[in-house]
């Protein structure tokens, strides 16, 4: 079993020392302002809209959304996400997506004890 | 059933001789033991299965008899059959089991009631009549009863294993469970949440009567005081008649035939008028007012026991006419025979 | 992924394990033998431990999620029973500092990112310099929500013993413009504040945490520790700073400004 | 080797000249400080199986009190009070301290990386204070043990535990706070090692199943466990403050908590057997000389039982006043994720067909387990059977239900692993037919307990009850006198297993003839595992890779 590892092994298809891996890629500080830019305006908007009298359920609709929104952002840019593996990307997928089901089937419950007796 | 009345008669009583079975004792038993059967079916034939796949390879291909593996990858066909076949009696399971949930759970319109308080680690039954009882039931048999639940304090859970009925007893809340029992004689009662120090305490008995008897019954152990009538005192010392006189100049909504009917909020819902709407009412007021009314009902909570929830909901539940409610005004103010509330940790205690 | 293993003669290192643990040679891109001393002895290569590190922080962030998640529920769930409590108390606390907050917290981010930038290209002093605004205005959040926090304590919207409802009953005498609460629905508030105090807890907890990580990564940043492309420190720090972040996108709108409507 | 055919693969070198290899990881440092203060994941594995192990016979301990207790029907060993704080402590004991971390930290953290070829966990020293945080979990939970003991149930339920009890509920929830942590870490450094440290060639599909079930087990820790983690915070949060987030009377829903507490707790029941699972494979692919029936099927079904997992927990509140629609979802779900399960168990079995099949302790566990884990896993569906839950749940079926998964699954599961990994991990052999014996015995105890607390549940008898009605008697001294078979069939095991660290045969490098990395590097292993990290060039199970393998070696000596 003895081999070393060589230089070409180590970029052989089947080698899976690191199959998943994302190249390194630095974000320039000038994207980092506008993100930042656009956070800032973000958080305005959420402030602004959050006062104005929106039909229906709206208005949290429209919060959540921009916060949403800001963290994807976030994510994207800040966390490097966009330019990570898709490993990287599918476990942040995957945490949300846990998320949503303990919200969801939770919800499923709450919301279908109104519906009548059985 | 699938199985001829005579075979499963035999089964049953012969299973329960032989202390490994339960009394059939309620209407929903056969039912619940037809599923319990088919799934022990299951069990014994998968269990076979393994069994005798394993037994089989490991004796025919021991290393003795069989000295070099074949290597095999694995078999699609195989594998599909073996997924399809559990999941399709598994979904049958589900189809039964959910159907039977039904059964179960789905009180008979014709349903007498009967409340029942859990508390810890005692059961109370309140009889619409009247008759209070702790640690025990008495029910007619072959009439369907309903028992409306709720706990005093923590989770307890109401079980009679003869009649395969069961259901949580929550705190803040009604339930019911509904049974037919169907031979006269006597069944325990478990409480089986844990509920604290004293769970296994929580231990009862009921005692299915033949009607005449249940009649009997009845009659000599009231207490002189219906549930009704217990909670029209109570309506009258707590003051609620003060709004709710079923004048129109009332502050409050007339509450004659208000139970079963259907109710506008003020946030345009409609609601159903039930057992637990009127307990929410008392104790939650704010949360769903009537249409046409102003939020100043005080709440309650805190104030009255589940007891004395319990004697409200069935006097409301009673109201008629406003005739009651005229009536009980009147001897409010001759300040006869202020009812004493039932409140919250009185003189009943546990035997252990 | 240029750096190659060369590994030594296995005979030897068998011999001489301990020696050669900690370091191991590494070529660089220039071709040069470099060693890095942060390299451990059971990876392969230096990309695949920072990648292993990066991963492992967001595994780490997955279980974070969760975490919030369960109280995110609980909010959510109690939001849609008692939605007038829900919305009286939200009213009662200060949109100017949250906003204010919101705008600090994203500015520290804002900080941290460039930090990660600086290290990525190596500039040292910029990188203290970046950590150290981080932290100031992690702080600054802090000192805010201090404040805030103050309020409350007067007001006896501390949920506990010493809780009032009084201004929900009677917001008249505290010259507030809200509807009265019914007594019932007024003690729901105190739902709300303790989910507010231990949502807002839980963040300000991780924030503290992040700043004494950060006080940490400054001092070995001064030492020089990240100037020679060695920055995953850095970049999962990152990670989780910016992670503190988010969480504190959703508490905002989802705690300030429940219903801000002018009162008709 | 003779070419006469033994009814054993055993292949142990001449005992005469056999000696342990002179370095390895054990003697590779001395001192205590050395174990304390290690980062190599085979010494934090002989801790965490020595602390495990402590576990277990305190939480047995309290095994044999109830079931001591439960030879009368009348209340008189202990008070109900005392009798509440053993269930209560033997739960929690058995389920956070023994079952999560059985096999995942001690075998998992043993073997995983020496599975894929790497020289350790990603995380050394996540790993350490992974094992530190159980053991301030532990340290906690002896100390809420010896202050007077905790009386919730392992389920915590509210408001019984918030507001109804007067016992060290906060110190034994800060104990599985804790203790939740050192099992996230424990799944992080899994995850991350099968992702990033894979030898060269070791591809996802050449990978043992072990790894799989570890795998997808570990997924379960990094996203179940932070819930339980705040349901539990918000349990002491509660207590301390009273705000009333789970009580009713103020306005809580104490079914919130059991949602935040199932959603972590059910997916917890797969953390407990999927690495167990994965053993299974292991064992009964190398004593049938054969590769496993379907490889892909049984790693998949793994995953799928780590992903529906998450779908399925209010099944453990069916009747506690969730709505009637999600109890329907709830138990359809159920039943789908019972499927994966089943796949599994004939997987296995077809695995011997046309075998050429040992039976050495390892693989009579694993009949066991195959057994008794699908009685288990049936009488589960039993209970996820909506109607058939009524009468089922909170009685002795369901505690013979779990008792089937989790002891007669899972812990025979982590015994056939302990036996069969012993050799490597200590270098030496256990005495086979002392094993045996522990094997039998503890089969034929463990199905004297707990077969007729089936008959007991279905007849009504309620779980944690101090005392019960005199007419089950019969059936619960048949179960008391099981235990003590049992009780006798655990400590066997300890014994025979402390007796062969010194005296047992010396092993050899591949006493199995099995073909997993790890049987092909010396026992006990190396501190840094491989000398050259392996370049994989054949698939898990590959029995005729590891005879040409074989022979090559016979000739290059010869
Ligand atoms: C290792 C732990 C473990 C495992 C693996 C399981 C596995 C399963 N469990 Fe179990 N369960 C527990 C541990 C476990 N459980 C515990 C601890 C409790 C109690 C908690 C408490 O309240 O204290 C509990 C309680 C519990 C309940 C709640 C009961 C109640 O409170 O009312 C339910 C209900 O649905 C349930 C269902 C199932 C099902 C459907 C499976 C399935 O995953 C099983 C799948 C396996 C099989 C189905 C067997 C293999 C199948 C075959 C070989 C096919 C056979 C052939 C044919 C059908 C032809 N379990
Ligand atoms: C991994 C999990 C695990 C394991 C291995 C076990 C092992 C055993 N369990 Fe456990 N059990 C649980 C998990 C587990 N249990 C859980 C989660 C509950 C629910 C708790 C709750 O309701 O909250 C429970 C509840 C439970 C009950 C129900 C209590 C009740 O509801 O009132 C019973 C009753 O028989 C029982 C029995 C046993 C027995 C006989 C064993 C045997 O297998 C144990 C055999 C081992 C030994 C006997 C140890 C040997 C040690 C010695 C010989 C030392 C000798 C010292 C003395 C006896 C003082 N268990
Ligand atoms: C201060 C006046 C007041 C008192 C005292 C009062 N109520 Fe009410 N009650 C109201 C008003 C106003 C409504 C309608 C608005 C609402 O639903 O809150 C109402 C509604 C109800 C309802 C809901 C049914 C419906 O038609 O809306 C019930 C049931 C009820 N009250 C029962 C009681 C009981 C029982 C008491 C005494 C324990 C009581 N009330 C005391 C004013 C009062
Ligand atoms: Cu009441 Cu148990
Ligand atoms: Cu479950």
């Amino acid at each position: 079993m003895a081999h070393e590892v060589s230089h070409d092994q180590a970029h052989d298809p089947s080698n899976v020392v690191n199959p998943e891996h994302g190249e390194h890629h630095i974000v320039s500080p000038l994207q980092y302002c506008f993100v930042f830019g656009a956070l800032l305006i973000g958080t305005a908007i959420t402030v602004g809209a959050a006062f104005v009298d929106l039909p229906g359920v709206l208005n949290p609709v429209i919060a959540l959304a921009i916060a949403c929104t800001k963290a994807v952002i976030v994510i994207l840019f800040f966390m490097h996400v966009k330019y990570q593996s898709r490993l990287v990307k599918l476990t942040v997928g995957a945490g949300f997506f846990t998320f949503i089901v303990l919200i969801t089937m939770t919800l499923l419950d709450y919301m279908s004890r109104a519906w009548g007796m059985w | 059933m699938g199985i001829s009345p005579v075979l499963w008669q035999f089964l049953v009583k012969w299973l329960h001789n032989s202390a490994l079975f339960p009394a059939e004792a309620s209407t929903i038993s056969p039912y619940t033991d037809a599923l319990y059967f088919f799934l022990l079916l299951m069990t014994v034939v998968g269990m076979l299965l393994v069994c005798v796949l394993v037994f089989t390879f490991s004796i025919r291909y021991r290393r003795e008899k069989h000295p070099v593996a074949t290597q095999i990858e694995g078999s699609t066909l195989l594998e599909a059959t073996w997924t399809i076949i559990p999941l399709a009696i598994f979904l049958v399971t589900f189809v039964w089991g959910a159907l039977l949930y039904f059964r179960i759970y789905d009180p008979p319109a014709n349903a007498m009631n009967i409340y029942v308080v859990g508390k810890q680690w005692m059961w109370k039954a309140e009889h619409p009549g009247g008759q209070h009882e702790i640690n025990a039931l008495h029910v007619p048999a072959g009439r369907p009863v309903q028992l409306t639940m709720i706990s005093q304090d923590v989770f307890h859970s109401f079980s009679i294993p003869d009649f395969r009925v069961k259901r949580e007893v929550i705190p803040g809340r009604y339930t019911t469970v509904w049974f037919q029992a169907t031979d006269p004689g006597t069944y325990h009662i478990f409480c089986t949440q844990y509920c604290g120090t004293q769970h296994s305490g929580m231990i009862g008995e009921v005692t299915v009567l033949t009607p005449d008897d249940y009649e009997k019954w009845t009659r000599q152990s009231t207490s002189g005081m219906s549930l009704a009538q217990n909670g029209e005192r109570l309506f009258a010392s707590m003051g609620c008649n003060a709004c709710h006189s079923g004048t129109a100049a009332a502050r409050g909504p007339n509450l004659a035939g208000v139970y079963g009917s259907k109710l506008t909020l003020t946030n345009g819902n409609q609601v159903l008028v039930n057992d637990a709407y009127l307990r929410d009412a008392i104790l939650n007021p704010s949360e769903h007012v009537t249409a046409g009314f102003a939020p100043i009902m005080p709440t309650y909570q805190g104030q009255i026991s589940e007891d004395g929830l319990i004697d409200l909901v069935e006097y409301i539940k009673n109201l008629q006419t406003n005739y009651r409610v005229q009536q009980t005004q009147m001897t409010s103010e001759s300040d006869k025979a202020a009812p004493q509330t039932p409140t919250e940790g009185t003189t009943e205690t546990v035997k252990p | 992924m240029a750096n190659t293993v060369a590994h030594t003669n296995p005979l030897d290192k068998v011999d001489h394990l301990e020696k050669l643990m900690p370091h191991e040679s590494i070529i660089n891109e220039e071709g040069e033998h470099v060693v890095l001393p942060q390299h451990r002895h059971h990876f392969e290569t230096e990309e695949q431990q920072r990648e292993a590190g990066s991963f492992g922080m967001w595994l780490f962030l997955l279980t974070e999620i969760m975490f919030f998640g369960g109280m995110f529920f609980a909010y959510l769930l109690y939001r849609n029973w008692y939605y007038p409590a829900f919305v009286v108390s939200s009213n009662q606390l200060n949109v100017g500092m949250g906003a204010a907050n919101t705008a600090i917290l994203i500015t520290s981010g804002f900080f941290m990112a460039l930090g990660v930038w600086a290290a990525e290209v190596r500039k040292k002093n910029l990188l203290v310099l970046m950590l150290i605004l981080t932290t100031v205005f992690g702080c600054a959040f802090l000192g805010v929500k201090y404040f805030e926090y103050k309020e409350k304590y007067e007001l006896h919207h501390i949920p506990g013993s010493s809780f009032s409802t009084a201004m929900f009953t009677n917001p008249g005498a505290y010259h507030l413009k809200e509807e009265p609460l019914a007594p019932d629905m007024a003690e729901k508030t105190q739902i709300f504040f303790f989910l507010y105090f231990a949502m807002t807890g839980m963040h300000a907890l991780h924030m503290i945490i992040g700043i004494v990580l950060l006080f940490w990564l400054t001092w070995r940043a001064h030492k020089g520790a990240f100037s020679s492309g060695y920055v995953a420190p850095i970049e999962n720090f990152g990670l989780y700073w910016h992670f503190v972040d988010i969480v504190w996108l959703f508490l905002f709108p989802l705690l300030y400004l429940i219903n801000r409507h002018p009162v008709h | 080797m003779s070419t006469q055919i033994s009814n054993t693969i055993v292949l142990l070198p001449d005992q005469a000249t056999a000696k342990l290899p002179k370095r390895n990881y054990i003697n590779n440092e001395h001192g205590l400080l050395s174990w304390l203060l290690t980062g190599d994941h085979k010494r934090i594995a002989m801790l965490y199986l020595i602390s495990i192990t402590f576990f277990f016979f305190i939480g047995g301990a309290f095994a044999g009190l109830i079931r001591l207790e439960l030879l009368t029907p009348a209340p008189d060993l202990v008070s109900s009070d005392t009798y509440n704080k053993f269930f209560t402590m033997h739960g929690i004991i058995m389920i956070f301290l023994f079952l999560v971390p059985s096999v995942p930290a001690t075998l998992g953290n043993f073997f995983i990386p020496i599975m894929i070829g790497a020289k350790d966990l990603a995380f050394p020293k996540i790993n350490l204070l992974s094992w530190y945080l159980y053991l301030i979990g532990g340290t906690l939970t002896l100390t809420a043990l010896v202050l007077g003991g905790v009386d919730t149930g392992w389920t915590f339920t509210t408001p019984l535990s918030t507001h109804y009890l007067n016992t060290h509920v906060i110190t034994a929830a800060s104990a599985i706070f804790i203790a939740g942590f050192s099992s996230i870490f424990t799944g992080l450094n899994f995850i991350v090692t099968i992702h990033r440290m894979r030898a060269p060639g070791m591809t996802w599909f050449r990978m043992p199943l072990f790894c799989w079930s570890n795998y997808a087990a570990s997924i379960l820790m990094v996203l179940g466990t932070p819930v339980l983690a705040i349901a539990i915070v918000l349990v002491a949060l509660e207590r301390l403050v009273g705000i009333g987030v789970f009580d009713p009377a103020k306005g809580g829903d104490p079914l919130l908590f059991q949602h935040l507490f199932w959603f972590y707790s059910h997916p917890a029941v797969y953390i407990m057997i999927l690495p167990g699972m994965g053993v299974i494979s292991e064992v009964i692919s190398t004593f049938s000389r054969k590769r496993v029936f379907g490889y892909t099927a049984v790693a998949f079904s793994s995953v799928a039982i780590a992903l529906f997992g998450f779908f399925v927990w209010a099944h453990h509140m069916f009747i506690m006043g969730v709505s009637n629609y999600s109890a329907l979802v709830f138990s359809l779900l159920t039943m789908l994720v019972a499927v994966p399960s089943a796949i599994k168990i004939f997987n296995w079995a077809f695995t011997l067909q046309k075998g050429s099949i040992t039976f050495e302790t390892p693989m009579l566990y694993a009949f066991g387990f195959m057994g008794l884990f699908t009685i288990g896993g049936l009488t589960g569906v039993f209970l996820g059977s909506l109607g058939m839950d009524i009468h089922l749940t909170e009685t002795y079926f369901i505690v013979a239900h779990f008792h089937f998964v989790m002891v007669g699954g899972m812990l025979m599961a982590f015994l056939a692993g302990i036996h069969f990994w012993w050799p490597k991990m200590t270098g030496r052999m256990y005495p086979e037919s002392l094993s045996k014996l522990a094997a039998v015995t503890t089969f034929i105890g463990f199905n004297l307990t707990f077969l007729p607390q089936f008959i007991l549940g279905y007849l009504g008898m309620p779980r944690r009850y101090h005392a019960y009605p005199q007419e089950y008697q019969v059936l619960n001294v048949l179960s008391t006198a099981g235990a003590t078979v049992l009780g006798v069939g655990y400590m066997l095991p300890l014994l025979y297993l402390g007796w062969s660290l010194k005296y047992g045969a010396i092993a050899g490098d591949n006493p199995w003839q099995a073909t997993g990395l790890e049987w092909q590097i010396q026992s006990p292993p190396l501190t840094e595992n491989f000398v050259t990290i392996p370049i994989v060039d054949y698939e898990a199970y590959d029995y005729e890779w590891l005879e040409k393998k074989q022979r090559e070696e016979v000739t290059t000596v010869g």
